[in-house]
């Protein structure tokens, strides 16, 4: 019994793709810790293809299983496609947020879509 | 190993002794207290003896306990009773409150009413001097907490009180969190009002006690059938009374027995905690602490996520904040002590009970700095940035 | 025989299938519902299966209910939040509302607002047509009881409805004598806010609901850890919840078979009453009253001295007072209806229940008419005066 | 288990000199059916001492309790000595009275007071 359902669990207990990408293509970062939340995106793109991403994030358990859920949702996809990702479908993925953390603590694919736009500006596409 | 429950300062489970006691009015001892046949009146005496156990704890004559519905009612009804017999006026209470104080205090701002809210030094302790200089001629209520639910610091309630009682203002004091658990007896910490409740010391939910000094000026919040002497009306919840009076006598006759564990097991607690993980506070003095509360920052982790772990391994505890379901902000109360938000947001809040073990807290100590270690490994602020 | 009793409109035992659910509230599951951890999260079902469970049975969302601590507190969230919501304004009361509607109104009055008090008929029943005519441009509630407590009467609260809605202001009934007895839904009463209360159906004291349709404007009466959605603060009473969910249920599923058996009762006790006493009257009209009450007024005889007698004998009524302990005014109800105080002072409540049988009122029946031959031979108002 | 002491109760029940005394000496009544309780007292008097009272009484426990009691307290004193007795005098011969009951409901000795005043008027006494 918890106040997440048990996707949001399952992704909170074993998170896909942590850590740090050396050298990577592009880098997003999201939310203030004033708010509690922040999630920071790393990606490796080869041929607008998504080949490798990673997260850290600071903030509460849908921070992180959300954190978590973008990485799986994008890992081997174009950019144009991850560009679709919304925090919306992010929660969906997950079974649901509870409202009060659809707010701060669901802003992955905002990090996401800033690491694609760092990328993007990096290497003028 | 069993759960282990380190939440006691957010509720406490019933004793069976208590339990046991309340059972009877449950059942065949269903009538109610006002009633003037048998059925009634065989309660009554029931309702009066709890009455007078809880007199007794704050020596208080029995008069002056009125049952409400627990220590958010309570303070309500201290803060919005004085404010409404008084009609206008200026409160002084602290940044430091419960919500309940505090969200009482903030909408009689809203109707009218002006307030001072005096701050806290780092340990978390409200300076008298601070009220004094706070009072106005207009003042007609102040309110300090006796300790605090979130970091256990014990306010100077007797020192304000020669203070108010110069300035013959009304003081009330919220009790709850120490109640049962250091001496709460109302004329030695010199107050007018003090709002307590049964859930925090292993009686039911859903019952409190404002105690009431003779003479005090004070609107009822709850009013229609004149029960409680007409201060709070309302068919009587008996079976929470008697189970709140139980749970006094036997809070009482372990007190000092429990406070001397409590200590006991803080202090292996807290050099556990401090031996085995770099850049965790412990927040307050804990010579002006209660020793069931051990507030936890941890730096460059978020509370929730380490309360959910902790609960993966079977230990319950709270994040620093008030609302731990809900609210995003930081604690106001650390950030009144002046902690940086970031760091108020890695804040755990352990707090033990009377059946907390040294094998229990030894587990915690096991379990909780692998946790830290994950879950900082997983932070974008550990090592490119300090935010 | 066993002691009768014949007071359900003051309260009711509690059912032991309600008393089986409650008890693991007492137990095991005693965290805190808000709290993060497994402990809380745990008990947090049940709270929300409550909540659906008399949602269902008010035909309402969830979202619409909020737990208090009974009728008494959600009489007074209703009149006094929808009042400090608004302001300042005028409400419509009826001369015949439970006194916790009736001090909230009194009480707003002092604080300035204004109020209108609808009378009755000797029926004991309000008209519509005062409703309608009593409404100003400043009407900010209007506020009628579903059953009265004290004679049975049930009023057309649908009726007034639809001069509320029309008007555009919200209606408040106190529908804690007809929850769980009557159908109230309340799209089908058309009210925005009904209160109810759980000991009144075989459940616990202390805990009530107020249902407040979405939209309404009300501060909330007690404020603090935002519990209840902000309307309503406190640690949950989570045994008082369940205990409130379950009787809910029970009381729907005997809801019109309970109701057959007490108009049979009530036929049955009303014919031996007056078959075996002169000068007595059953107080409003049978056809608009809800069949578990009988309020019965006796010449030249005071009600309590009945009230002790039929106690000696192991009979437990009330007199038709609203605090049958202390007030010694006649009853407001009966004096609305316009009899003599005389005869409002002789006035007996028998209130029966689902448990009621034919024996217990046959056997009052019997005890009944020597008790009160015996005070009418004590009676200096028999032969000589008639006051 | 009872509002009233154990003495109120066995009053109530068996309360003393209930009744009308034909041809009495004096009557005194006091009270108000209004306000729940109206009690009558009736003397007869022999050499300024009282040879029989009895009482009819409307009212509550307690008023029916403290009728019963006065004309106990009194039967074969003076008058002298009747004039002693107290509404409080007859409450805590009863072991007491509820306090809310210690007004309207304790008018007995007032009652016996106006039966004596009554004789005295018609008897030039
Ligand atoms: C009509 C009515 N309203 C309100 C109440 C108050 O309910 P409670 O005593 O649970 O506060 C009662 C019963 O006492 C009642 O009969
Ligand atoms: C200091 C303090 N005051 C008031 C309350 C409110 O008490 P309750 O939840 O019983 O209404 C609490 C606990 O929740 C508390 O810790």
């Amino acid at each position: 019994m918890s106040m997440y359902s048990e996707k949001v669990m399952e992704h909170f207990r074993n998170p896909r793709n942590v850590g740090e990408i050396e050298n990577p293509d592009g880098v997003g970062e999201v939310g203030n810790a004033a708010c509690g939340d922040i999630m920071k995106i790393y990606l490796k793109v080869e041929d607008d293809i998504i080949r490798d991403v990673k997260f850290q994030t600071f903030g509460c358990g849908s921070a992180i299983a959300t954190s978590s859920m973008v990485t799986e949702m994008v890992m081997g996809k174009t950019l144009a496609e991850a560009e679709q990702v919304t925090n919306k479908a992010v929660a969906e993925a997950l079974d649901g947020l509870p409202p009060t953390k659809m707010h701060c603590s669901n802003l992955a694919a905002d990090a996401l879509h800033a690491a694609i736009k760092d990328y993007r500006e990096k290497h003028n596409k | 190993m069993n759960r282990i429950y380190l939440d006691h300062n957010a509720t406490t489970p019933v004793r069976p002794e208590v339990r046991d006691r309340m059972l009877p009015f449950l059942g065949e001892l269903f009538g109610n207290p006002s009633s003037a046949h048998s059925f009634g009146q065989e309660v009554k005496p029931h309702l009066e003896e709890a009455r007078q156990r809880i007199a007794d704890q704050l020596g208080a004559n029995p008069a002056q306990i009125v049952f409400t519905s627990g220590g958010t009612e309570s303070d309500n009804m201290a803060v919005k009773g004085v404010a409404f017999a008084a009609e206008k006026g200026h409160i002084v209470t602290t940044v430091i409150e419960h919500p309940a104080v505090m969200q009482a205090v903030s909408w009689l701002v809203k109707k009218g009413f002006e307030a001072t809210y005096i701050p806290v030094g780092s340990d978390g302790v409200v300076n008298p001097d601070d009220v004094k200089r706070a009072l106005r001629p207009e003042t007609i209520l102040v309110s300090v907490m006796h300790v605090n639910n979130e970091t256990g610091a014990i306010q100077p309630v007797e020192e304000i009180s020669s203070i108010t009682k110069e300035a013959g203002v009304p003081l009330h004091t919220d009790a709850v969190q120490s109640f049962g658990k250091l001496p709460t007896r109302v004329d030695d910490l010199g107050v007018d009002l003090m709002s307590i409740a049964a859930h925090k010391i292993y009686g039911p939910k859903g019952i409190g006690v404002l105690s009431i000094r003779k003479g005090t000026r004070i609107d009822p919040l709850i009013i229609g059938g004149a029960q409680e002497k007409r201060r709070r009306s309302g068919t009587e919840n008996i079976a929470g009374i008697v189970g709140f009076g139980e749970a006094t006598v036997l809070a009482e006759a372990e007190r000092e027995q429990v406070y001397a564990r409590l200590a006991a097991l803080r202090r292996r607690f807290v050099t556990g905690l401090e031996a085995s993980l770099t850049e965790v506070y412990v927040n307050g003095d804990a010579a002006r602490t209660f020793p069931s509360t051990v507030s936890l920052s941890v730096s460059h982790v978020e509370g929730e996520s380490m309360l959910l772990s902790l609960d993966m391994e079977g230990v319950a505890v709270s994040t620093g904040s008030a609302c731990s379901s809900g609210s995003l902000e930081p604690s106001h109360v650390l950030v009144a002590m002046g902690m940086e938000t970031v760091l108020a947001q890695g804040t755990l809040r352990f707090s033990m009970g009377r059946g907390t073990t040294e094998a229990e807290i030894d587990h915690v100590l096991e379990v909780f700095p692998p946790i830290v270690e994950r879950l900082r490994k997983m932070s974008p602020l550990t090592r490119s940035q300090a935010c």
